[in-house]
């Protein structure tokens, strides 16, 4: 029989993304608002669904297509935050900038419907479903200003790479699927988990099936995609790219590698091993060149998922866990510096370049010292969150004797410091060009806020959010 | 005495650093105002930290012990004992001068200038009180954020390159030692610092995870060659900030090294130690001969600094060879040396830099060639530079003999090579101070800006006197610290020559 | 007598040849897109081979959803591109390098 | 008595302190009052406790004030050891000083730094005093480096010109380096003797005079030899023997006799003192007591031949003070400390003369120091020219004036040690004596006789000085003259410093010495009949005369003939050459390479800026990986999947 | 044996077609030789009795998809000229990593999967129905991923309006509602004018 409650969640958003886009088409363009409110009622009804019918155990339904578990309804709770922060940031910026339409709204809905089924996923099949609402949704969000030659050209890159990943990911499912006989990540673990179940034709899928995770994840090198495409997208969507896929990425690589190929470990961790140091040099090294903001942040998060692979590469329970803290905690980061740049942005002028930073301290001390912490955070410094969640991977590496990649991280991790201190740099030691003053709406104040202190009061009690990474997983 | 006194020195300060930014530039004076009386609040409330003081006793004392991360069993433990109750009460007794010498010259953003400050002071005293290495590796490193603003926004034209080098170089430092302590908390369970010490470690671990924290803290000493930054760092720093860094922020290496890598790394620290001591001669030796060709007067006295804390180091890793050699008396001594010099040289340098920064309110340069002949125009100004140079030099009854004529002796016990590059310092030390002295302070008037120059005011005077003043007592009295460090520095001792293999 | 590795052999090629496909070809996006359909058919061979060599349906099932995919995927694919077009008035893969570094 | 002790010490501490930070307040006369009074409490004292010991039966005194600081189990203390040598030097040091004080009112009268004068000498008193009454070697160390920042701040008072300026870091730097062997010695007491009280140490002497050390591989050497050396150099540096002497003449920068003064009659003895104090430690190094003897000779000679070419009033003495440093030295180094302490005593009386005279014809001259324009002062300042010859002669050692028994018990006493270099020892003061007469008399002559060179302006303004100036020549001249009368039998042959200095029997040149001593008179009367020295003195006052007042041409034509001599004595055999050429350049030049080279090239430019740049390379390089191009993207992950496959699969 | 022959062929006509596909510079040939490839994969579908998706193939991919593309290809103005210019400089590379990858995959398939491939299926029994099995698992065991599918394929008609569909800006377009609600004072305009004086 199957269990639609726990499904709820994807079974609201997906009602609601019906009504959005169907309210939207009748809406006039002064009117748009309310598809802006209606999608965040959506999001706080698919909220209160994955509330209420949340889960204490692991559950499946769908004749084990979809699994329900509460580390699950913890990452799409944290999916659903960060999409209402990605609209919340973005809605002033739309609207000065003649993209307030609804479809962002309705394709960012469906972006968040295909994280929740990768989060969901039980079978290769869902997987790569849910992979692909969310990609194709993606493709069109990049591009969606139409008027923009670098929106196009950063989706069309996004979009060809993307599909070669996922062909990819499916030529690995497919060698899986024939060496087991089943795509179900159960009794896929169990096939692999007896005797000559690691062998060579299903090692030989693994490397197809960790390419694509990897691109999910925008490791080196399957990260090419990632600076052009935070630098070409319009910034809202870049926000969105950088954040919410982001849990996409865990889960996916949580339920395959873990769930599904977790006895293949000693071979997937090697791997990751290569992609996590690659990861860790280009991305720091190619960040500190970056002019333009918004590329940086993109080579930014390369070397985030460097730290983020660590976990996985312990592969201990710990391991897993304190990758999806990182995750977490990368997230709430990478929205909260995404939204000051949106912050900062006017009509006809987008703050994506370093030097547009300048000064700020000048301009609004508070906003300044929020950014102040989301870089610090970053760059990983006590007590803001950003520090715990590399204290928690390079615990879990060294739990597993990896010392030399935990040394080989922290030293990477100086090297990043040096960028984000560069953009403190420009906020704090150097006198503004732009004197305009600063006047977001309330809510976005708020918001923001909120966002930059939250990575501050979950510093200081990183408990709260370890303990429940813990709980749940 | 139930009052959480640890808390309050940590968490005031911090407090009142956030109103002073929430009060804004705006409202400077009041946020002067706020930040004075929070500085001098905090250092009241430190005092119980020496009058309830139990110096008969290696234990923790005041300690504070609340649940932080169960996951990792971290706790938000404090705790002083005699190494650091002395180091916390430099802390707080010169902020509050460190306050009151930045009240008129700072025009840019006051209020973030006081409270970066505020909140520098609060996480400084985190570091020397946290007994959690994970809660002190927070306090930390936190630290650097708000001198990394201290510098680059107050500082001088090469400010930038100086603040990045500064954290880059400090950030390096201290990750390392974050990585030892993660695989030292992976073996004990624990965070505590009580039970890295207990901690059973092999040879190999403990030479790697020596490094580890020699590498953190070399930088923050600094030792030779890790040391470039803090020329840097404190000629581009504002005078407050030259004053923090060199008296308070350097101490930390060197806590680190007793906290840390003697008692958890005994035999590494033993097999090493000739390494330790020949980087603080060099230390000592070569740095002295760099500070005596400086211009800068701020430079001369980082590069002092550098010197100075060689001591500090070669005090702390004598020990061995002294024991080795029967004179445990003598290792004691280096030990207690190696402490004192830290608060004397917390006082004097601050003093020094407090001085320059005088000069520089006046002139606006730091190049000893600019001035000549201050003494002529500043009297009150020269007795106090004079003192404090002399103080520099070590000389007897200022606190700064006191440390050094301890090293000296006990590193003589060590072998006599060793106390005879050490008493270089008697020379070459005298040498830079006073020559800068005399070329800054002795003379005729050298220019029209040196003729301008109007004497302290009474703001200056204030704070000028009284670390005169508490110069000369620890030299002529150093008593009283030395018998609040003596009993836990005796354990300490007993601690780190017992092998842990 | 044809195998099952018959086929995989062929679905390798063929996805060889997609992957040869997309990086010879400097000048056409569109030749892109064909490779990635190429390369959809290559795993669709892998699916349906192991689905009659391991007697049921499920690979079938797969190839069914894939073909779906990749009909979605194209209709974005080429409104991307007819997007990108109408922007630069060209598909030249060599053009498209205004983001880099 | 302890309240006395401390009395003594803190009176002048007191009246420094009040002098110097309520100088403004109190005003010139505030200050000058305060500070006598202060140091005659000492003085009275002094004398007092002086009496106490000497005729009253007072114990002595060894005892704690607090305790410094434990650490460990080691106690360091401040405490007082009062004993009659102690006593003595308590005496001596407070009476120089309140001569030093009333000599100031008129010497400084215009000064505009009047009160801080003050206060600096009376900061120095307290210094000395606390040296002189310690009873442990970290008091010992405090008092010695005190005594040598006040004689920083004293020489460079008048900080406006460079010359004081130059002189007195010179002055402390040398001093330095005197402190840093006195240390490293402190140091190797406290390791082997286990405490830096006094008492404990000497104790052990001779315990530790069986005991090596090595310093040198394979070279084992005697511990008490190593550390008397040690502190034998603190007292080169203080005391001024060769080659740290240096500082000595240029300290004459400072504001004239009375700083000079303080150096000449009173700092540099604290060598002396201190030699003397540790007599039980050096009485069992034979290698030590050679060492000390040998430099002391050679700064009794060779400093000495340096005074006959100086042309400042004030160098001629500074130089004759170097010389009879000498002396006293080398009866430290013959086992005869207690002629050492003699000496030291009446040439505080006789050398405070000769300043405070050469202070009385500078004044008088309008500070003027030259000889070369004096001459023929006898007639306008008869006081001061009858004191200087009274001092003069003392100096010289004119039989019945008191340089005469204490030099001459000295040059007995020296004749008499065995020790090796006590030949060379002994003829160098011999020598030494006809060289200070000749340069004493040089003197007298040039000043006060011959012709009258200074310009007429000066010469209208010519006469004597007022009372307060040469109220203490007149003071002063007496015990110059009578005090070796009452103090030569008691100090050298009575057994006065017995318990406070220690003499081996093998080693007790006085001794023997004294088995032919039969009183004052005799010992007078004996030197007409036996005392080379003597002779030695007239010789030097003959060619004196002959020299600079009879065939005044000759002395330029020695200078033509001898010109390399010549040079070789008015560069002061180039020590100050050598110092500032190789040890100061020296020094800078090592700075400035480390400084250059290690610091900004190596370190900065090549580690750190290095590393910075390589990564900046580095990462622009990697950036043309990051091409833009859509096919180098694939091409990346192809490749990688292509080397995933080769290298993780197909490795399995 | 016949199946065997009809393998290779079918086979060799695909591989020919693909790199047909990949060689060819003109899109519109390429595109063609794509739809040959996919009727010659059909065909090969079906000698291993996957007729539904050999169907699938035909009609949704070569008449829809591809015709998708060719009107794509068409629709652009595309200058052909300039496409024509060669692709020789990463030949050489690109034929080496493609020969490696094929190498590789077909390495571990032929030799290193223990024989495993190495089965002839057989032949379903008659009245076998590829289509009905594969209704019945699509429906039930794969319902969620179907209704997913159902969402992509929202999702994609969503994306495509939204990129393509646009209002060129002065593009005269007729307002029905408009038109219909003039009035006749709207259009004509009493004018009185005075007569002329002379």
């Amino acid at each position: 029989m199957i269990d639609y409650s726990l499904a709820a969640p994807e079974i609201f958003l997906t009602a609601a993304i019906c009504v959005v886009l169907m309210v939207d088409a009748f809406l006039r363009a002064e009117q748009r608002r309310w598809t802006y409110t209606l999608s965040m009622l959506a999001l706080v009804g698919t909220a209160i669904c994955s509330a209420l019918f949340g889960v204490d155990e692991r559950l499946t339904t769908f004749t084990g297509s979809y699994v329900a578990d509460p580390a699950g309804d913890v990452l799409k709770l944290f999916a659903y935050l960060i999409v209402a922060l990605v609209f919340l940031y973005s809605r002033d910026y739309l609207e000065e900038n003649g993209l307030f339409k609804g479809e962002f709204f309705v394709l960012g809905l469906l972006g968040l419907l295909g994280v929740m089924i990768i989060i969901s996923g039980n079978n290769l099949l869902v997987l790569y479903l849910g992979l692909e609402v969310q990609s194709l949704s993606l493709y069109a969000l990049i591009a969606l200003n139409r008027e923009s030659a670098r929106s196009a050209e950063s989706a069309m890159k996004y979009f060809v790479l993307g599909a070669i990943a996922s062909g990819t990911l499916l030529y690995g499912i497919s060698l899986l699927y024939g060496m087991t006989g089943t795509i179900e990540l159960g009794p896929l673990a169990a096939q692999l988990a007896e005797p000559g179940g690691l062998n060579v034709p299903t090692v030989l899928a693994l490397a197809f099936i960790v390419v694509g995770v990897a691109f999910k994840f925008g490791a080196v090198p399957f990260h090419m995609w990632i600076p052009d495409v935070y630098q070409g997208a319009p910034t809202p969507v870049a926000l969105y790219v950088g954040s919410a896929p982001k849990i996409a990425a865990f889960a996916l690589a949580w339920r395959v590698l873990v769930d599904g190929l977790g006895p293949l470990h000693v071979s997937w961790s090697d791997m990751l091993i290569v992609l996590c140091v690659l990861s860790l040099v280009i991305g720091n090294l190619l960040a500190i060149v970056q002019s333009n903001f918004k590329r940086m942040l993109g080579y930014s998060t390369i070397s985030h998922v460097g730290f983020i692979l660590m976990g996985f590469i312990a592969g201990t329970e710990d391991g897993i866990r304190f990758a999806m803290f990182y995750t977490i905690a990368y997230v709430l980061m990478a929205t909260a510096a995404f939204g000051m740049i949106l912050m900062l942005s006017r009509k006809g002028f987008e703050a994506e370049n370093l030097e547009d930073f300048k000064g700020l301290n000048a301009r609004s001390p508070w906003f300044a010292a929020v950014m102040l912490l989301i870089m610090f955070s970053m760059t990983g410094v006590p007590p803001l969150i950003g520090f715990y969640a590399k204290l928690v991977v390079l615990n879990s590496l060294l739990e597993v004797g990896l010392v030399w990649l935990a040394a080989l991280g922290v030293v990477f991790a100086v090297i990043g410091a040096f960028y984000y201190l560069r953009v403190v740099w420009y906020m704090y030691f150097n006198e503004p060009v732009e004197t305009a003053p600063l006047a977001p709406a309330t809510d976005l104040r708020v918001a923001i806020s909120a966002n930059g202190l939250l990575l501050l009061a979950l510093g200081i009690f990183p408990g709260a959010l370890l303990n429940l990474v813990a709980r749940v997983l | 005495m139930d009052l959480p006194i640890l808390s309050i020195v940590i968490w005031l300060p911090i407090a009142a650093g956030l109103l002073v930014l929430a009060l804004g530039s705006e409202r400077s004076l009041l946020g002067k105002q706020v930040a004075l009386g929070a500085t001098v609040l905090t250092f009241v409330a430190s005092i119980p930290l020496y009058t309830g003081f139990d110096s008969s006793t290696a234990a923790m004392q005041f300690v504070e012990r609340v649940p932080w991360i169960e996951r990792f069993n971290a706790f938000y433990a404090l705790g002083v004992d005699g190494i650091s109750m002395p180091l916390i009460l430099l802390t707080t007794f010169l902020t509050p001068l460190v306050v009151i010498a930045g009240w008129q010259i700072i025009k840019l953003r006051p209020a973030q200038y006081f409270a970066a400050f505020l909140l520098l002071e609060g996480m400084m005293i985190g570091v020397f009180a946290a007994t959690d290495a994970l809660l002190f590796y927070v306090f930390w490193e936190v630290m650097l954020v708000p001198m990394f603003i201290i510098i680059g926004i107050w500082g001088g034209e090469r400010r930038i390159y100086a603040t990045m080098k500064f954290f880059l170089y400090t950030f390096l430092g201290s990750v390392f030692m974050l990585v030892a302590l993660i695989y030292m908390y992976l073996q004990a369970g624990s965070y505590a610092i009580a039970d890295l010490h207990a901690l059973p470690l092999g040879m190999n671990e403990q030479v790697l995870i020596f490094f580890a924290f020699l590498i953190a803290f070399a930088v923050k000493v600094p030792m030779w060659p890790v040391h470039t930054w803090l020329p840097d760092a404190h000629v581009e720093a504002p005078t407050g900030g030259s004053v923090i860094l060199a008296a308070i922020l350097l101490k930390m290496g060197g806590y680190g090294f007793v906290r840390f890598s003697l008692p958890i790394t005994p035999d590494a620290s033993q097999a090493l130690d000739w390494l330790m001591i020949a980087l603080s001669l060099i230390a000592i030796v070569y740095i002295a001969f760099v500070a005596l060709v400086q211009n800068d007067m701020k430079k001369l006295i980082a590069y002092s600094s550098i010197a100075h804390m060689g001591f500090v180091t070669l005090g702390f890793f004598v020990i061995y060879s002294a024991v080795t050699n029967g004179g445990e008396e003598g290792a004691q001594l280096a030990l207690q040396g190696g402490m004192v010099q830290m608060i004397s040289h917390g006082l004097i340098s601050g003093a020094l830099f407090l001085c320059v920064g005088v000069m520089y309110d006046r002139l606006h340069t730091r190049e000893i060639s600019d001035y000549g002949g201050v003494a002529n125009t500043m009297p009150k100004f020269a007795a106090f530079m004079v003192l404090f140079a002399l103080a520099n030099a070590g000389l007897p009854g200022t606190s700064g003999f006191v440390g050094e004529f301890f090293v000296i002796l006990g590193s003589f016990q060590s072998s006599f090579w060793l106390a005879f590059f050490a008493a270089t310092i008697l020379i070459l030390g005298a040498a830079y101070t006073l020559w800068m002295v005399r070329r800054v302070l002795y003379g005729e008037v050298r220019n029209e800006g040196v003729a301008s120059m109007p004497d302290l005011d009474g703001r200056e005077f204030f704070i000028l006197a009284v670390l005169a003043v508490s110069v000369l007592l620890l030299g002529i009295w150093p008593a009283p610290l030395v018998e609040a460090m003596d009993e836990t520095l005796g354990s300490l001792l007993l601690q780190v020559t017992q092998s842990k293999l | 007598m044809v195998t099952v590795a018959h086929y995989l052999v062929l679905a390798a090629i063929l996805f060889s040849l997609s992957v040869a496909g997309i990086f010879i070809n400097r000048k056409n996006l569109i030749l892109l897109l064909m490779c990635i359909e190429l390369m959809l058919l290559a795993v669709n061979f892998n699916f349906i081979a192991f689905s009659r060599m391991l007697g049921d349906t499920l690979g079938q099932v797969f190839v069914f959803f894939i073909l779906t995919v990749a009909a979605a995927e194209a209709a974005i694919g080429l409104a991307i591109l007819v997007v990108l077009f109408r922007n630069t008035q060209s598909i030249n893969v060599d053009e498209l390098d205004s983001l880099k570094g | 008595m302890e309240s006395v002790y401390l009395t003594i010490v803190l009176a002048p501490l007191a009246a420094a302190i009040v002098a110097g930070l309520a100088g403004s307040r109190i005003g010139r006369a505030g200050a000058h009052w305060v500070t006598i009074i202060g140091v005659a409490i000492s003085f009275a004292l002094s004398l007092y406790v002086l009496y106490g010991i000497v005729f009253g039966g007072l114990e002595t005194f060894n005892g704690p004030v607090y305790q410094w600081a434990e650490v460990g189990g080691l106690s360091i203390e401040v405490g007082f050891l009062i004993d009659r040598l102690t006593a003595l030097m308590m005496a001596v040091v407070t009476a120089v000083s309140l001569a030093v004080h009333v000599y100031t009112i008129g010497y400084m009268h215009d000064d505009p730094g009047y009160q801080r004068f003050f206060s600096y000498i009376s900061l120095f008193t307290f210094s000395m005093l606390m040296l002189v009454m310690s009873n442990n070697f970290m008091q010992l160390f405090f008092g010695w480096e005190a005594v040598g920042v006040v004689s920083y701040l004293l020489i460079g008072f008048w900080f406006k010109r460079d010359s004081a300026v130059f002189a007195n870091l010179k002055a402390f730097l040398v001093n330095r380096v005197g402190d840093f062997g006195f240390l490293l010695g402190i140091a190797a007491l406290l390791l082997y003797g286990g405490s830096l009280d006094y008492a404990t140490v000497f104790g052990q002497a001779e315990a530790l005079s069986g005991e090596t050390m090595q310093i040198f591989e394979g070279a084992e050497w005697s511990v008490l030899t190593v550390a008397c050396i040690c502190l034998f150099i603190g007292a080169m540096g203080k005391s001024a023997q060769v080659p740290l002497h240096v500082w000595l003449p240029d300290s004459m920068e400072g504001p004239t006799p009375i700083s000079a003064l303080i150096h000449a009659a009173t700092m540099v003895t604290a060598g002396i003192f201190m030699v003397a104090r540790m007599s039980p430690l050096f009485e069992y190094t034979e290698t030590a007591l050679s060492f000390v003897l040998v430099i002391g000779a050679t700064t009794a000679f060779f400093t000495g031949l340096l005074g006959i070419v100086q042309q400042d009033i004030k160098r001629v003495i500074a130089y004759s003070t170097l010389s009879q440093l000498g002396y006293m030295t080398v009866a430290l180094g013959a086992s005869a400390y207690a002629a050492g302490i003699f000496h030291l005593a009446t040439h505080a009386f006789f050398k405070a003369l000769l300043f405070l005279a050469a202070g009385s014809v500078i004044i008088a001259l309008h500070h003027e120091q030259d000889i070369r324009k004096m001459g023929g002062l006898k007639k306008y300042l008869p006081i001061t020219y009858w004191t200087s010859v009274l001092g003069t002669l003392a100096l010289i050692g004119f039989p019945g004036f008191s340089g005469f028994f204490s030099k001459d018990a000295l040059i007995e006493a020296v004749h008499a040690s065995s020790l090796p270099g006590s030949t060379y020892a002994y003829w160098c003061v011999l020598l030494g004596v006809f060289v200070t007469s000749l340069y004493s008399f040089r003197l007298l002559f040039v000043v006060f006789h011959g012709e009258e060179r200074m310009d007429a302006h000066t010469k209208e303004h010519l006469h004597e000085t007022p009372a307060v100036v040469t109220g203490p020549l007149i003071a002063l001249a007496i015990p110059s003259v009578v005090i070796g009368w009452f103090m030569i039998e008691p100090l050298l042959f009575g057994g006065f410093f017995d318990g406070a200095i220690f003499v081996r029997e093998e080693h007790d040149v006085l001794g023997e010495v004294g088995a032919e001593f039969e009183g004052a008179l005799a010992f007078v009367t004996h030197a007409f009949t036996h005392s080379i020295a003597l002779y030695m003195a007239a010789a030097g006052a003959i060619v004196a005369w002959f020299l600079y007042l009879k065939r005044r041409e000759i002395p330029g034509q020695i200078l033509a003939r001898f010109g390399a001599l010549y040079r070789l004595l008015v560069n002061k055999y180039y020590f100050d050459w050598f110092n500032e050429n190789v040890v100061a350049r020296g020094t800078r030049g090592t700075g400035k390479l480390l400084w250059k080279l290690g610091d900004q090239i190596l370190i900065d430019g090549l580690l750190v800026n290095g590393s910075a740049r390589a990564v900046g390379a580095i990462s622009s390089a990697a950036r043309g990986l990051q091409s833009g191009y859509l096919y180098h993207y694939a091409f990346a992950m192809v490749i990688a999947l292509a080397v995933l496959i080769g290298w993780f699969a197909l490795r399995s | 044996m016949i199946p065997t022959i009809l393998f290779y062929a079918f086979a060799a006509v695909l591989l020919v077609a693909a790199i047909g596909v990949i060689t060819s510079r003109n899109p519109v040939y390429s595109a063609l030789y794509l739809v040959f490839a996919f009727v010659q994969s059909a065909v090969l579908w079906l000698l291993i009795e996957a007729e539904f998706l050999a169907i699938t193939l035909v009609l949704v991919y070569v008449g829809a998809v591809m015709v998708l593309f060719l009107f794509v290809v068409m629709m652009l103005d595309i200058n052909v000229e300039q496409l024509r210019q060669g692709f020789t400089k990463y030949l050489p590379l690109g034929v080496v990593v493609a020969l490696v990858v094929v190498i590789e995959i077909a390495n571990v398939v032929w030799f290193r999967s223990e024989g495993r491939a190495f089965v002839t299926p057989d032949p379903y029994p008659a009245g076998y129905s590829n289509t009905k099995e594969l209704g019945s698992v699509l429906y039930t065991d794969h319902v969620y991923a179907f209704e997913i599918a159902a969402v992509l394929l929202l999702l994609a008609i969503v994306a495509a309006i939204t990129l393509t569909m646009r209002r060129r800006p002065g593009l005269k377009q007729q307002d029905i509602a408009k038109q219909v609600a003039v009035s006749a004072k709207d259009r004509v305009r009493i004018v009185k004018v005075e007569s002329a004086k002379e």
